[in-house]
C-alpha cells in the first residue's frame, strides 16, 4: 500500500461494527451528553456510559476522589440514576447519534445483573452490554463477582442466556491470574473482554490520619496503571480468541496503540477524558497517522502485532 | 467560543507569601464567567499532578480574566513557577456562580482567606459604577462585606476594594488588624446591632468549610438566605465523574455542576 | 509529653532490634557500599542488600529498565554475586557497620531456598534473612512461590525450619487476596511480612513493536504503585499479627508515615534512593519531626494508627 | 566535594533546533570531572519523569560545566525550559570516562551526531595549548576527528574546533556538508589512503549504535585500539540497580560504573 492511501479503522466487536476502535470507558464520560460541547461524538468508535443498575444509587459519601502520581484512586460507589432514569433521560439524546451505544451495568446479586441485562437488552438504542464484574457480591459476602473464576463463569453464563445484544465481560485486575478470568467469561459465552477496571488502592492523610477517601479505598485509574493494564490485555489476548478491549491510562494515540500490539482488538479512554476532553478525537487521529506511516492497512495486522 | 481553550500567561505576580494574581489572556473569545464560576487549569507537562487544578474567577476584564490563587501543593506550586508568555490549557467559565441580583437589598459579602478571590469579581458585578453613585440615591444599597484572614499581612485586595469605596469589616485570627477571631461570631455581633439588616437580607459566601458552616448554621437559624461557594476535589470539572458531590438537602450534588454555589440551607454538612 | 522530647523511633522485627524504622528495599541499594558516599550508613535502621542466589546469576539480558508515568519497570533477573562472594567479598564492609544487614535470598526450589536460607543462617554478619518469594517456581512450572497460598507455606515453612534467625516473608502484590498469603507466611512461621514487591507490567515500543525490555515483562516500582502498596500493607496488618515491613513508591517521610499509619512496623526505600542518593536519612529525619510535632511518642503508636 | 550537588543554571542556550547547550554552575566545589564521564540531572516537579537524565559533559571550566544535550522527550523537553538562575539536583561526575593519554599517537576521534558532546571536552584534553603549539613540535600529534551528522545544520561546535586548531573530516547523510553517507566508510576510506596511521593509533568514539557497532567491527578487523562511550537506560547511575548493563565478553558491564567508555574490542553487540 502506498503511504496515502487511507487505513481501515473500522473493527467488529462480538458483531458490532465499529467505525474505529476508540470508545469511551465506562464511567468518565457520563452518559455522553455532558462531552457533546467539547468531542464530536460521531466520530467516536463506541460510548460506553457509565454503570446503571436496576434503581438509582446515591453512591459513596464524598471525599470520592484524590489524586495520586501520575493516577487517582475514585470511589463513587456506582451512583447512578438507574435504568428507567437512563432510558427516559438520557438515551433519547444518544439515539441520534450515529455511534453505537454500549450499556456497562452491574448488580449485587446473579438475579439482579440478569433483569438489568434483560431491560438493557430489551431496550431500543442500545447496542451492546458492558458488565462490571468488579462488585460486591452480596450473595458471597465480601468477595468479588470478578475475582473468583467459578463465580464469573456462572454470572456470566446466566447473563448470556439471558441476552441476544453482544456481551462484553469486564475484568477486574485485582486478581493473580487475569487469563483465567478471562477464559472464564469467553467460556460462559462472552463476545469480547474488557481489560482492565481499577487497580484497588488506599491514600491515608497523615494530618488527619483519616483515609482520604469516604470509602477508606477507591480505584486507582491514569496513566500510573498503565503498563500493568497493557501487561493484562496481552495475557488475555493470548489465553481468549474473542476480542479484548484494552484500558487503563490511555493519554494519546501512542498508548492507544501499545495496546493494540498487546492484543486490543479496541481501547476505551477514561481518566484521560478528565485530563483534555478533546482528547479521544486525538486517539483517534493519532492511530490513524500511525497506521498510514507504518503501512498498516487494517485493524486485524495491528492487534496483537507486538513481537514478545 | 469554546469552553477548552488555550491561554496566555500575561502576568503572574506574587502578592503576599504564598499568593499570586495571574492574569490570563484566551486565544480566543470566551463565553463571560460570572462571579463564582471557576476555570480548570493543565499546570503540569509530565502526568505528576495528573489532573486540572480549579480556580475561582477573580476578575473578569472584558477578554482577559484573572484568578487569585495561594500555592498549597504541587500543582499551585507549578503554576505559580508560569511566565508571561507560557501557555495553559483551560477548560471554563465552569459551574454556576452567585445569582447576582443587582437590586437585592442588605447584601452581606463574606469572604475567608483565600475566599476573598471570587468575591471581590462579585463586589464589582454587585456594585454600581462609582457614575451611578455620583448621580445620587443607590449608595445605600451598596453591599457589606466581612473579611475574615490569618493575620493583618494576608488581607488581600484592599486597593480594590477601597477603588469600589467599599469598607469591610474585617477579622483576623491573631488580632492584628480589625477585630479578633472568628469573622462569623462578627456578623452575628453586627447582625445583634443592626436588626433591621436581618430582614430581606442575604449572604454570599466564599471561604473554609469551618466558616461556611458556621456562617450556614447561623443563617439559616434566622432565616436569612444565603449561597456559599463549595470545593471538592476534582477530576472533570464538567459533571461527569462524579467526583465532586457534595451531599445536599437535595440528595448527592455536584459541586461543578450544581454548584460551586449552593443555597445556604440545601448543604448538609 | 511536651513537644521537645525526643521521640523514640526505634523499633523490633521478630526480635531484631532497629535504631529507626527506616530500612533499604532489596535491589536498589546494592551491598551498600555504592551508597557510602551519599548517606550515613550507620544511620538506617537496617540495610536490606541485593537478592541472593546460592550460585552467582547473570540476570536478564538489557534493556532491563524502562520508565513509566511516576514509575519504572524493572526485570534485571535478579542478578547477584552469589552467597559465597557476597560473604567474602561484600559482607566485610557491612560488618564494620552497627546497622543491622538483613540478607534477601531466592531460589529455583525449595530446596534451593533452604540451602540459601541455612548458609545465611550459619552467617555472622547478616542479622536477619528476607526471603523473596516472587520468583518462578520452576518444580512448578510457570507459577510462582509467591502466589498459592499452599506453595507460599511449604517452602517458608521449611526455611523456618532450617534457620534461627528472624525470618522475613516478601510479599507478592500480583495475587487476588494478599491477607491470604500474608497468613500463609505467618502460620508458616515468619517473623514479619515484607510487601510489597512489584508488581507486573510491560511496555511495548510502537515503533520496533517490540517489548521495551528484553525479558517482556518486567516489575513497576515506584510512587505509582503507593496506593496500591498502602492499600496491601493495611489488608495484611489486618491479617496477621507479626510485624508488616511496608514499602511501594516511598519518596519522601509523609509517605513513610502513611504506610505507618496503615500498619507498617517499619519501612523500606526502593526506587526513592534512584531519585536521590540521600533520601533514606530525609526520611528518617522527617519521621522524627512528624511524631514530634504529633506528639507521638513510640513507634507503637504510629503503626496502623490511620481511623479507617 | 560530594557527588550529590545542587548547581544553578547560568545560561541554558538553544544552539541549533532541538540542541541547547546548557551551563551550570554547582553550589559548591565538586569533583574535576574528566572527558566521558556523565552527570545525572533531576529535571522535574513532580514524579514524571521518575528519574534523573544522564549527560556527559560537555566542558569542564574549572569550575561550572556545560552539557550539551539534543531533546529526545519529556525529560529533556524539560530541561530546555530551565532558565538562568533555575536550579537543579546533580548527581557526578560518574562513570569510567575516556582514557586520555596525551602521549598517544594517532587518535582518531569519532562522533556521531549528539555524540560530539563529550568528543570536545575530550578534544580539549587531548590538545595541546596553543601556546605550546608555538612553542613548537607538538602539531604532529594532533588529532583527528571525524564527525557524522545528519545534514549541514546539525554540525555542532564548529567555533569550539577552529579554536583547537582541528579540521574535522565531515560526512552527513544528505551530503550537504563533507561526505555524503555513514562516517564509518569515510574513515576506512581515510585508513586505505593513510596506512601509516593504522599502526599505533587508537579511536574515541560517542555516538548512535549503530555507528559505534560498525566501528567497532572494523577496528576489531584491523586491531585498531578503541573505546566508545555507550548508552543505557538508566535508574541510579551509582552502580546499584543493575539496570544499565551491556553484555561484553567480560559478562554484563554497567555503562554508570565500569562505562561509559567501554574498549571497542569488549562489547558484544
Ligand atoms: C471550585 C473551586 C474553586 C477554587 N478557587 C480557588 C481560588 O480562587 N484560589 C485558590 O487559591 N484556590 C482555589 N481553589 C482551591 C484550589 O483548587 C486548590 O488549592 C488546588 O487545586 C490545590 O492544588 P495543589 O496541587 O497545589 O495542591 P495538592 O497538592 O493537590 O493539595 C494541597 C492541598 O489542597 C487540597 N486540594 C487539592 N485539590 C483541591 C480542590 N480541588 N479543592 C479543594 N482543595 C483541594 C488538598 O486536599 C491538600 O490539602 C478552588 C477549588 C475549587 C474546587
Ligand atoms: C552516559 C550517558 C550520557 C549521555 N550523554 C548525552 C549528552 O551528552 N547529550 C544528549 O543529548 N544526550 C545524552 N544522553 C542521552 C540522554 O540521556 C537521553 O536523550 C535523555 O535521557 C532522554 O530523556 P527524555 O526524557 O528527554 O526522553 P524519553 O522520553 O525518556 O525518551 C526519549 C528517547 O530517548 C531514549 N532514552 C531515554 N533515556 C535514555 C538513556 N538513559 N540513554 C539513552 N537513550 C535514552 C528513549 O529510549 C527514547 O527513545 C546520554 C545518555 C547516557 C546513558
Ligand atoms: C471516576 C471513574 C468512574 C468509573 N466508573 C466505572 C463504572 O461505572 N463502571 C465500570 O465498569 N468502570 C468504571 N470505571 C473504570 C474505567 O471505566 C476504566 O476501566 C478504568 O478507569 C481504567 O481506565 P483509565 O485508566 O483510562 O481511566 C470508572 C473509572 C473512573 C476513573
Ligand atoms: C531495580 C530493582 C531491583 C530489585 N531487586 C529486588 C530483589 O533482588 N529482591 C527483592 O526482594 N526485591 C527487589 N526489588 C523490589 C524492591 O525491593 C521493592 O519491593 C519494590 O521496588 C517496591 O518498592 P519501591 O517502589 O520503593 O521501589 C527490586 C526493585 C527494583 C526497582
Ligand atoms: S469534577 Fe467531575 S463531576 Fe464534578
Ligand atoms: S544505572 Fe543503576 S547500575 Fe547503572
Amino acid at each position: 500500500m502506498t503511504e496515502n492511501s487511507t487505513p481501515d479503522l473500522r473493527v467488529s466487536i462480538g458483531g458490532l461494527k465499529l467505525r474505529n476502535p476508540v470508545m469511551t470507558a465506562s464511567g468518565t464520560f457520563g452518559y455522553g451528553d455532558e462531552y457533546a460541547e467539547f468531542v464530536d461524538l460521531n466520530r467516536l468508535g463506541a460510548i460506553v456510559v457509565k454503570g446503571l443498575s436496576l434503581r438509582p444509587r446515591q453512591g459513596n459519601p464524598p471525599p470520592r476522589i484524590v489524586e495520586t502520581p501520575a493516577g487517582m484512586l475514585n470511589a463513587i460507589g456506582l451512583q447512578n440514576i438507574g435504568i428507567n432514569a437512563f432510558i427516559k433521560k438520557k438515551l433519547p439524546f444518544l439515539r441520534q447519534l450515529r455511534t453505537p451505544v454500549i450499556a456497562n451495568f452491574f448488580g449485587d446479586s446473579i438475579g439482579e445483573y440478569v433483569r438489568a441485562a434483560e431491560k438493557l437488552d430489551n431496550t431500543d438504542g442500545i447496542h451492546a452490554l458492558e458488565m462490571n464484574i468488579s462488585c460486591p457480591n452480596k450473595q458471597a459476602g465480601w468477595s468479588i463477582f470478578g475475582t473468583d473464576p467459578k463465580v464469573t463463569f456462572k454470572v456470566v453464563t446466566e447473563v448470556r442466556q439471558a441476552v441476544d445484544k453482544p456481551l462484553i465481560v469486564k475484568l477486574s485486575p485485582n486478581v493473580t491470574d487475569i487469563s483465567i478470568m478471562a477464559r472464564a467469561a469467553e467460556d460462559a459465552g462472552a463476545d469480547a473482554i474488557s481489560a482492565i477496571n481499577t487497580i484497588t488502592g488506599m491514600v491515608i492523610d497523615i494530618k488527619s490520619r483519616k483515609p482520604r477517601l469516604a470509602n477508606t479505598t477507591g480505584g486507582l485509574s491514569g496513566p500510573a496503571i498503565r503498563p500493568v493494564a497493557v501487561r493484562m490485555v496481552w495475557e488475555c489476548y493470548r489465553a481468549v480468541s474473542i476480542p479484548v478491549i484494552g484500558m487503563g491510562g490511555i493519554v494519546s494515540a501512542e498508548d492507544a496503540v501499545e495496546f493494540m500490539l498487546a492484543g486490543a482488538a479496541a481501547v476505551a479512554v477514561g481518566t484521560g477524558n478528565f485530563i483534555r476532553p478533546g482528547i479521544t478525537i486525538d486517539v483517534i487521529e493519532g492511530i490513524r497517522s500511525y497506521m498510514k506511516s507504518s503501512c498498516i492497512r487494517s485493524m486485524r495486522e495491528l492487534t496483537g502485532a507486538a513481537q514478545c | 467560543m469554546s469552553r477548552l481553550f488555550t491561554a496566555t500567561v500575561t502576568e503572574n505576580r506574587r502578592i503576599i507569601k504564598d499568593h499570586y494574581l495571574i492574569t490570563l489572556h484566551p486565544s480566543g473569545k470566551i463565553k463571560k464567567p460570572g462571579p463564582g464560576t471557576f476555570f480548570m487549569l493543565d499546570v503540569n507537562t509530565g502526568f505528576d499532578p495528573l489532573l486540572k487544578r480549579p480556580f475561582s474567577l477573580h476578575r473578569w476584564l472584558g477578554r482577559d480574566f484573572q484568578l487569585l490563587y495561594r500555592t498549597a501543593g504541587k500543582g499551585t506550586y507549578l503554576l505559580s513557577k508560569k511566565r508571561k508568555g507560557d501557555t495553559l490549557e483551560v477548560l471554563g467559565p465552569l459551574g454556576n456562580g452567585f445569582p447576582v441580583r443587582k437590586k437585592a437589598k442588605n447584601i452581606m459579602l463574606v469572604a475567608g482567606g483565600i475566599g476573598i478571590a471570587p468575591i471581590i469579581g462579585l463586589a464589582e458585578a454587585l456594585v454600581p459604577s462609582k457614575s451611578v453613585i455620583k448621580k445620587g440615591g443607590m449608595h445605600k444599597n451598596l453591599p457589606v462585606l466581612f473579611y475574615g484572614a490569618r493575620t493583618k499581612n494576608e488581607i488581600l485586595c484592599t486597593d480594590d476594594l477601597r477603588s469600589l469605596d467599599m469598607e469591610p469589616i474585617i477579622s483576623t485570627d491573631d488580632g492584628t488588624l480589625g477585630k479578633k477571631g472568628n469573622i462569623v461570631n462578627v456578623i452575628k455581633r453586627y447582625l445583634t446591632a443592626h436588626p433591621s439588616r436581618v430582614r430581606d437580607s442575604v449572604f454570599f459566601a466564599c471561604g473554609p468549610t469551618p466558616m461556611l458552616k458556621a456562617l450556614s448554621t447561623f443563617a439559616v437559624r434566622h432565616k436569612i438566605r444565603g449561597y456559599a461557594a463549595l470545593e471538592e476535589h476534582m477530576a472533570c470539572g464538567i459533571g461527569t465523574c462524579l467526583g465532586c458531590v457534595v451531599q445536599t438537602s437535595r440528595g448527592h450534588k455536584r459541586v461543578c455542576r450544581e454548584g460551586p454555589v449552593f443555597p445556604i440551607e440545601e448543604i448538609i454538612w
